[in-house]
């Protein structure tokens, strides 16, 4: 288990290493100048070399790449050149609004998503299935930033229950922070939902096509209980692999709602400092979006380990 | 095409879902054609005076904050969404597929490889490599379809090694094999031909995750730019108005709803009809 | 009176009539079998004891049940919303396939739990876990195993410990043995035996194997597309079958005679195997280190020209891995081959495009072995790449020939192979295997896929061409008696190795090794 | 009592003195910081820090007297000392001052006394004391300086609270200042760049105002609300269509004129700005006194623009590339501007940039045929005189005229220089002049005190009071 443990922490290292030379060397051809931009259209030569300087532009990419992957292990991602301050700090701050979003939206998706499906699948080819299934079909189509903005128009200008967006810090206000995320959560999870019920929906059909199925009713089991003893379990199975799938498609997601709902996460974060060509910050909250699914994607492979107990080549197809 | 498809198209009209969805896309993708030669009004026409109008008068669907006919951009608007699509499936079958027969086929050092490689784009979900590429080029449809196009990759690789791993236990291959056939000989006349339905239900998802997915693009500022307009752009366009005039965002809204839907529907209908064995093996659909 | 009683039970599918007006009665204590080709309605008159039929389907006539007290159920009623307390209790039900029946979930011992904890749950204990197992010749560690940790008998063996663990009056086994190995299936069928015995349990035992029919059950029930054809006590339907259709069965039972053979001795080996190993590195964990299985431990034989060699052996013993090496489809891991002045194997690396032409081979499973995709004619013309220096007319006229020679004609080469029936496929795949004129021709069970009427046809067919071509077959079977009639020599195989070989007669008559002393004994003849 | 006021851009940090962002200076100018002078609602020069100041004859030396008994938020005391450390900072080799520009005339700093110091400059500048009201030109203290981006400290009104990255800023009223006390408790600056979230945010009573909305084209729907107050004032921007003097075909004077026959400024505002702004014909703020109405120079005529282009030789006119910068005024004005050339046969590509990319390309390697920006600083006329400037626009006359305008301090002769500049503009049609960016303010309808217009970059929220 151990060694398995290490081998695939060293596969994710190895992603994470890759990826963050890939980020950092296509940034690193980017054209326009940081230091420009900082000081704007009347700045002066000198004042634009000694700031290039300050922000050690100056030195060959190699040394940067090196000097940044460093900082990488030790938490020093140096200063932002645009908002002068610790970029490991600017990170790890919007990170208390995107790491909730993502997961709060993963777990909502999941209560909803779930049930849906299993009920539909019990109910498989009755009305109730098609409803689901017709209104699973509208939620997957739904373009979420349209979504959201229906949510905002209904449920914050005009009931006036939930902010419209803008985000107040947890430890300045937790109630407000937890309102604040209500609609964006909602906005995120309510299509991954549609997915998440339709796949499972899929699986446990599929399952309870299956032998074992009918020999747990044989046992005298009730075709709903053997659904749930028996079925639900096992279809589990494939709807993990989505799950670790839709984490990708989550944070991708946030980057989109945080939009609409003026929040102060990692997506504003990388938008910000992109019209600000503040490349210093965006390649590393480029690579934390790109570790987070990197480390979700390896949770769900060991999360599978622990749930099937077969798990022949699984993991690797 | 092959004749199973075409078999599980004729037979599969009796399925309704298939019917409406096959429908509904073929009248959006020929209304996005039509665009090419024909609009109601030209799309590159600035009319501030003629704003705003309402619909069913000399536009069916009124117009926009710039006076522009809302059909005549909706049919605009559908191309460029369907273009950016397809050629995001292009790329990812293109390279996609290949990878996932060689995978499949050589096994081994080389399949590991690849494997890892998908993982590994895995990782970057298209909004990603749109911000990255965008960085570098600045935004455009182009990106988005690229950047699309590369999150397809893996997806594609990974639907037809499964379908092309379950195809090559099959006697019909060792049979191939005797018969002195090369490894890509193989997958080329029979593993592809085998795994082609499989390939183009996939498609069916990706190009209706690809239209999604230019929306959210072109939402966030990444994706196409104007005077070029997608259903993504429209919608973005039409937000500030939304309280006055709510139309400007639920037409380009239905549309990309209505293709989305026909679309999934259709692909639905398509993995119905086929051998569940063989969808089983490879498929990750996302969508479900 | 009887225990159950089914009166003019019809099922329906849509328009379609699975089961038409059966009757069938099970008297307590008594083994029934039924039997019929496949599609014929045995499992549908097994489910619908169990009112387990699939939703679609409509159901008319009565079913009889006295276990505690007599009831009467008008079958049109069965379905969830019937109040149905027998399943698991009164009726225990065994099925086919052993791989797919077990939640694989779930350890065993908690999945026969579940059956105690339904019905008796007064037993629910470990200790009666372990006696039920006991029962069922496994040992008490097994409690804790997945499914997938278990071999198909064993598994088989489980399923049905949880069929009894209900302590039923009645047990159904729908073709509980069908997916075994000879030697397995005959060690389950001898257990449900003595488990009814010692029950004094009523048996429902479907086959389309009469032999195993033969040994279990006193009645038969005989089932032709859903009708009742024929049904009595098992020595009259065995021994004077009435109708047509049971006499087909019965026939079809025997074993094939064995052909005259006249055949030319030859003595130049063909082929020549040293030592040729195959290991698989399997893990059953990620992170357990591949402990590899030795499918072929140094297998070393010689073939002459001319000749049929046999290979028989259990399930999994390594047949098919051994013929893969000879063919090249797979590597080996030691060892080599020499073929018609060829060498390959481990050191010599992998076969001579020159020796592919003189090797072909013959599929068990007729549907698998031609690309749904791909015409006939095509498939027929893919070998005769590896003759380039032939003309386009040479090819059509070996496609052609080879054709013929299999008894089908060249105008049906239009087709798919969906539109061949299954011993016209294998006809192809034979005539597939033959257009080069190979030296050798390595037959992996060709004929235990095809119904039981077709295989005379098909064996009598590669005899024919073996007397016009001259060609060695390396026949592959389980079969002992398909073996014995159409080899020469037969070697025998076990755990990958080759444990006895010599002349048929020999070898079967006076068996040494022990292992082909129990594929004998496993036989089931509905005559022993 | 609060205010809640939003902003489009969030400032990268909060010090005036070392960033350009115009967001800085909304944020903190005159609210948290302040200069000798001050600029007021109108571009008036008012005392601020400087009580009061003496201008020698010549016109070169400054003498100001300090406000008494001022300290700094972190309570350190301000004196002539922090004057002089301020400017020299800012005129300092190393300095990373935006506008180094303001201070380059400066040749002496002289403490007179702790409440008194001098300033010498170089040659007489007409608009030395309203520069010194800008917010590059600040008063800070050598304690704080360095630590001002991200905990800002001045002698201001309010004091700086909280900064929420991404989200807001939080300013709180300063007990210990000396003038006139402010009506407000607290003031918070949220940042909401989206137009569409910024009308959600207001509609949804969120935010109190914004002191200019992103979209001019919701405007309706708070004019139609009681609620609000919709305030439409002007701002320095000359909204212009830049053209590249040097580029071809745009180093034809009569290409340019054919350009400037074909603009519609009021097609441009109505469809890009829904009707907000004011035409300009030259590069001049209509509401400055020295303004001269250029509009018709080259009304709109297509016929004239077809034949000038055709005897520049491009009878079926030309490719040429618009570089668009993020503002609405821009993506949209650029669209329905090419939609105009296009009946003359000049046919636009549109490329829409990011700033940082802009500054890069059109601004700094003059890499641009075309583009859209407004130019926001006041009285900016001058930077018609470098010919290096982006516009690449060398014309001797006209920088000699420059040249006199900026000694010259008589007003009547300001005047009349001014004006001749204006025309030389406008009748060279170095840019394409469309319109002064209009400042459309929404707020609670029982607001009052803010600004309507915007001289300088700011929101001043001194006189902002909340009704009774
Ligand atoms: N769910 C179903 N829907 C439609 N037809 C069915 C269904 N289940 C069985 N049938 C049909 O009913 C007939 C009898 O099937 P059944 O499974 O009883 O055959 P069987 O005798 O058990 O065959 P085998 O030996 O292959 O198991 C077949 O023609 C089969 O196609
Ligand atoms: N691809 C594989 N991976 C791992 N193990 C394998 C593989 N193929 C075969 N084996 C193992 O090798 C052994 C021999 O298998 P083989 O298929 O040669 O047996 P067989 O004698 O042909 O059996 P059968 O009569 O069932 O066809 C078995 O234990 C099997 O589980
Ligand atoms: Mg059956
Ligand atoms: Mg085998």
């Amino acid at each position: 288990m151990v060694g398995y443990l290490i081998q695939r922490l060293l596969g994710v290292a190895l992603t994470l290493l890759v990826a963050a030379a890939l980020i950092f060397f296509l940034l690193d051809v980017l054209p326009g100048d940081p230091a420009r931009f900082m000081l704007g259209i009347n700045a002066s030569d000198e004042s634009l070399a000694a700031l290039r300087q300050q922000l050690g532009l100056d030195q060959p990419a190699i040394i940067r790449f090196g000097q940044w992957l460093t900082g990488l292990m030790t938490g020093d991602l140096g200063m932002s050149a645009s908002q002068r301050a610790p970029i490991a700090e600017l990170i790890l701050d919007r990170m208390q609004l995107s790491l909730p979003l993502a997961f709060g939206a993963l777990v909502l998706s999941t209560l909803i998503g779930l049930p849906l499906g299993i009920f539909a699948a019990q109910h498989q080819g009755k009305p109730g299935d098609a409803g689901l299934m017709g209104l699973a079909q509208i939620g997957i189509a739904i373009p979420n930033f349209w979504f959201a903005m229906l949510l905002v128009v209904v449920f914050a200008v005009t009931l006036k229950w939930l902010p419209p967006g803008g985000f107040v810090p947890w430890a300045e206000n937790p109630t407000a922070a937890f309102r604040a995320l209500i609609l964006p959560t909602i906005a995120l999870a309510l299509p991954q939902a549609a997915i998440l019920a339709r796949v499972m929906r899929t699986s446990l059909v599929d399952v309870a096509r299956q032998d074992f199925i009918r020999t747990a009713r044989a046992k005298g089991l009730s075709k709903s209980q053997a659904l749930w003893r028996h079925g639900v379990r096992n279809a589990l199975l494939p709807v993990l692999t989505i799950m670790g799938l839709q984490f990708a498609f989550l944070i991708a997601g946030t980057i989109i709602v945080e939009n609409v709902f003026y929040l102060p996460g990692l997506g504003r974060l990388i938008f910000t400092a992109i019209s600000a060509r503040d490349l210093f910050v965006v390649r590393s909250a480029l690579l934390v979006l790109v570790g987070l699914v990197v480390i979700i994607m390896f949770l769900v492979d060991l999360l599978y380990a622990l749930v099937d107990p077969r798990l022949k080549k699984r993991a690797t197809q | 095409m092959s004749t199973r498809l075409l078999k599980a198209f004729s037979s599969n009209f009796a399925h309704p879902s298939f019917a409406i969805g096959f429908c509904v896309s073929l009248i959006l993708v020929a209304f996005a054609l039509l665009s090419l030669v024909w609009t109601p009004h030209a799309t590159d026409i600035v009319n501030v005076a003629n704003r705003f109008a309402a619909p069913f008068g000399n536009h069916w669907f009124g117009t926009d904050f710039f006076g522009r006919d809302i059909l005549s951009m909706l049919m605009a608007g559908a191309l460029t969404s369907l273009r950016v699509a397809v050629l995001a499936v292009a790329i990812g079958m293109v390279i996609g597929v290949p990878l996932g027969l060689l995978a499949a086929g050589h096994g081994g050092w080389l399949e590991r490889l690849i494997l890892r490689f998908n993982d590994f784009v895995f990782a970057f979900p298209a909004i990603i490599t749109a911000i990255i590429i965008t960085t570098l080029f600045g935004p455009s449809a182009i990106n988005a379809m690229i950047a699309i196009g590369i999150f397809n990759i893996p997806v594609f690789a990974r639907v037809a090694r499964g379908g092309a791993l379950s195809i090559w236990t099959l006697d019909y291959v060792d049979a191939a094999r005797l018969s002195g056939l090369r490894v890509w000989q193989i997958s080329v006349r029979h593993v592809l031909p085998n795994i082609l339905s499989l390939l183009i239900v996939q498609a069916t998802i990706q190009l209706s995750l690809g239209i999604l997915a230019e929306a959210g693009l072109s939402y966030i500022g990444l994706g196409t730019q104007p005077p070029e307009t997608s259903l993504g752009l429209m919608l973005k366009e039409a937000q500030s108005f939304f309280l006055a005039y709510p139309m400007q965002a639920i037409w380009p809204g239905v549309t990309i709803i209505a293709f989305v839907m026909g679309l999934n529907l259709m692909g639905d209908g398509l993995r119905d009809q086929m051998d569940p064995k063989l969808s089983k093996a490879g498929g990750m659909n996302v969508t479900g | 009176m009887s225990l159950a009683k089914l009166e003019q039970l019809t099922v329906r599918f849509g328009d379609r009539e699975v089961l038409s007006r059966l009757d069938l009665e099970i008297q307590p204590g008594a083994q029934v079998g039924l039997v019929g080709e496949s599609g014929s309605g045995k499992s549908l008159t097994a489910l619908t004891l169990m009112n387990l039929l699939p939703e679609r389907a409509e159901v008319f006539g009565e079913i009889g049940f006295s276990f505690d007290q007599r009831t009467k159920i008008d079958a049109a009623q069965l379905g969830e919303d019937l109040n149905f307390p027998y399943r698991g209790a009164q009726i225990g039900m065994v099925f086919q396939e052993p791989m797919t029946a077990l939640n694989p979930l779930m350890r065993t011992g908690d999945q026969i739990g579940e059956v105690l904890a339904l019905h008796r749950p007064e037993n629910n204990t470990k200790a009666h876990i372990e006696a039920l197992l006991a029962e069922v010749d496994l040992p008490a560690h097994m409690r804790t195993r997945y499914p997938h940790e278990l071999s198909g008998g064993q598994r088989q063996r489980v399923g049905l410990a949880m069929a009894l663990a209900g302590e039923p009056a009645l047990l159904i086994a729908d073709e509980p043995t069908s997916a075994l190995d000879m030697i397995t299936q005959r060690g389950v069928i001898d257990l449900i035996k003595r488990i009814a015995r010692e029950r004094k349990m009523a048996l429902l035992f479907i086959s389309h194997d009469l032999g195993a029919v033969a040994a279990l059950c006193d009645q038969i029930y005989v089932l032709e597309k859903g009708k009742l054809v024929e049904h009595g006590p098992s020595q009259a339907i065995l021994q004077s079958p009435q109708q047509a259709y049971t006499k087909r069965l019965v026939a079809a039972a025997k074993p094939t005679p064995r052909p005259a053979f006249t055949r030319t001795k030859n003595t130049t080996p063909l082929l020549q195997v040293n030592g040729l190993t195959r290991q698989f590195r399997q893990r059953r964990w990620l992170w357990q280190r591949p402990s590899p299985v030795t499918a072929v431990d140094a297998a070393t034989f010689e073939l002459h020209a001319g000749e049929t060699l046999g290979l028989v052996g259990p399930s999994g013993c390594g047949k098919t891995s051994l013929s893969r090496m000879i063919a090249g489809l797979d590597p080996a891991q030691a060892g080599e081959v020499h073929f018609d002045g060829h060498r390959f194997g481990h050191k010599q690396g992998s076969m001579p495009r020159a020796a592919r032409r003189e090797i072909s081979m013959v599929f068990q499973d007729p549907f698998g072995s031609f690309d749904p995709r791909m015409r006939m004619r095509d498939a027929l013309f893919e070998p005769l790449h590896l003759m380039p220096e032939l003309s386009a007319e040479q090819w059509q006229e070996r496609v052609t020939e080879a054709i013929e020679r299999v008894g089908l004609s060249t105008d049906m080469l239009g087709r798919y192979p969906h539109a061949f029936s299954g011993g016209q496929r294998q006809r192809l795949a034979i005539a597939r295997a033959m257009v080069l004129k190979p030296k050798l021709m390595i037959l992996d069970e060709p004929v235990s896929a095809l119904d039981v009427s077709i295989r005379g046809d098909v064996l009598a067919l590669l005899h024919d061409l073996q007397e016009k071509f001259g060609m060695a077959y390396l026949f592959i079977s389980h079969d002992l008696d398909v073996v014995r009639t159409v080899t020469d020599r037969v070697m025998v195989m076990d755990h990958g190795q080759i444990v006895e070989r010599g002349k048929v007669d020999d070898v079967f008559d006076r068996p040494q090794a022990e292992i082909t002393k129990k594929l004998l004994d496993a036989r089931l003849t509905i005559l022993g | 009592d609060e205010l809640r006021l939003g902003l489009v851009l969030e400032p990268p940090h909060l010090d005036p003195t070392a960033g350009a962002a115009a967001a800085i200076d909304e944020v903190v100018y005159a609210n948290l910081f302040e200069g000798l002078t001050r600029i007021d609602q109108n571009g008036a020069v008012q005392p601020s820090l400087a009580t009061d100041w003496t201008i020698s004859d010549d016109g070169t030396r400054y003498e100001f007297t300090l406000k008494e008994g001022v300290t700094f938020h972190d309570g350190t005391s301000f004196d002539a000392e922090d004057v002089k450390f301020s400017l020299d900072r800012a005129r300092a080799e190393d300095s990373v001052n935006a506008q180094k520009g303001i201070f380059a005339p400066i040749t002496k700093v002289e403490v007179l006394a702790p409440n008194k110091i001098a300033i010498e400059i170089a040659n007489p500048q007409g608009n030395f004391l309203f520069n010194l009201g800008r917010g590059d030109a600040v008063i800070v203290a050598p304690e704080s300086a360095e630590t001002n981006q991200t905990n800002p400290v001045g002698t201001g009104p309010f004091k700086f609270v909280d900064w929420q990255q991404g989200s807001k800023v939080i300013l709180e009223k300063n007990p210990d200042y000396v003038g006139d006390d402010v009506y407000l408790d607290r003031a918070i600056f949220t940042f909401i760049s989206d137009p569409n979230a910024a009308q959600n945010a207001m509609l949804a009573g969120e935010l109190d105002g914004f002191a200019n909305f992103p979209a001019p084209e919701t405007l309706e729907i708070f004019e139609a609300d009681p609620r609000f107050n919709v305030v439409v004032g002007s701002t320095e921007g000359e909204t212009i269509l830049a053209t590249n003097n040097k580029a071809e075909p745009f180093n034809d004077l009569r290409v340019r004129q054919a350009i400037a026959h074909v603009i519609d400024r009021q097609a441009i505002i109505d469809g890009a700005m829904f009707g907000y702004g004011t035409p300009i014909g030259t590069h001049f703020a209509p509401h400055h006194p020295y303004y001269v109405d250029l509009l018709d120079t080259y009304p709109r005529d297509l016929e004239r623009a077809k034949a000038l282009l055709a005897e520049a030789g491009y009878a079926d006119g030309f490719k040429a590339t618009l570089k668009l910068p993020p503002p609405t005024y821009a993506r949209r004005g650029g669209q329905i501007l090419a939609a105009q050339l296009r009946e003359i046969g000049i046919d636009l590509e549109l490329i829409n940039v990011e700033w940082a990319q802009w500054l890069e390309d059109v601004f700094t390697n003059k890499d641009y045929d075309l583009t859209i920006v407004s130019h926001v600083e006041p009285f900016d006329i001058g930077i018609y005189a470098n010919p290096d400037y982006y516009f690449q626009y060398d014309n001797k006359a006209f920088q000699d005229l420059i040249a006199t305008l900026n000694v010259v301090t008589d007003d009547a002769e300001r005047e009349k220089l001014a004006q001749d500049a204006q025309r030389i503009l406008s009748e060279d049609a170095v840019n394409g002049y469309l319109f002064q960016l209009a400042k459309t303010g929404v707020w609670d309808a029982r607001l009052s005190g803010m600004w309507p217009n915007s001289p300088v970059e700011g929101n001043d929220l001194t006189q902002v009071k909340w009704a009774e």
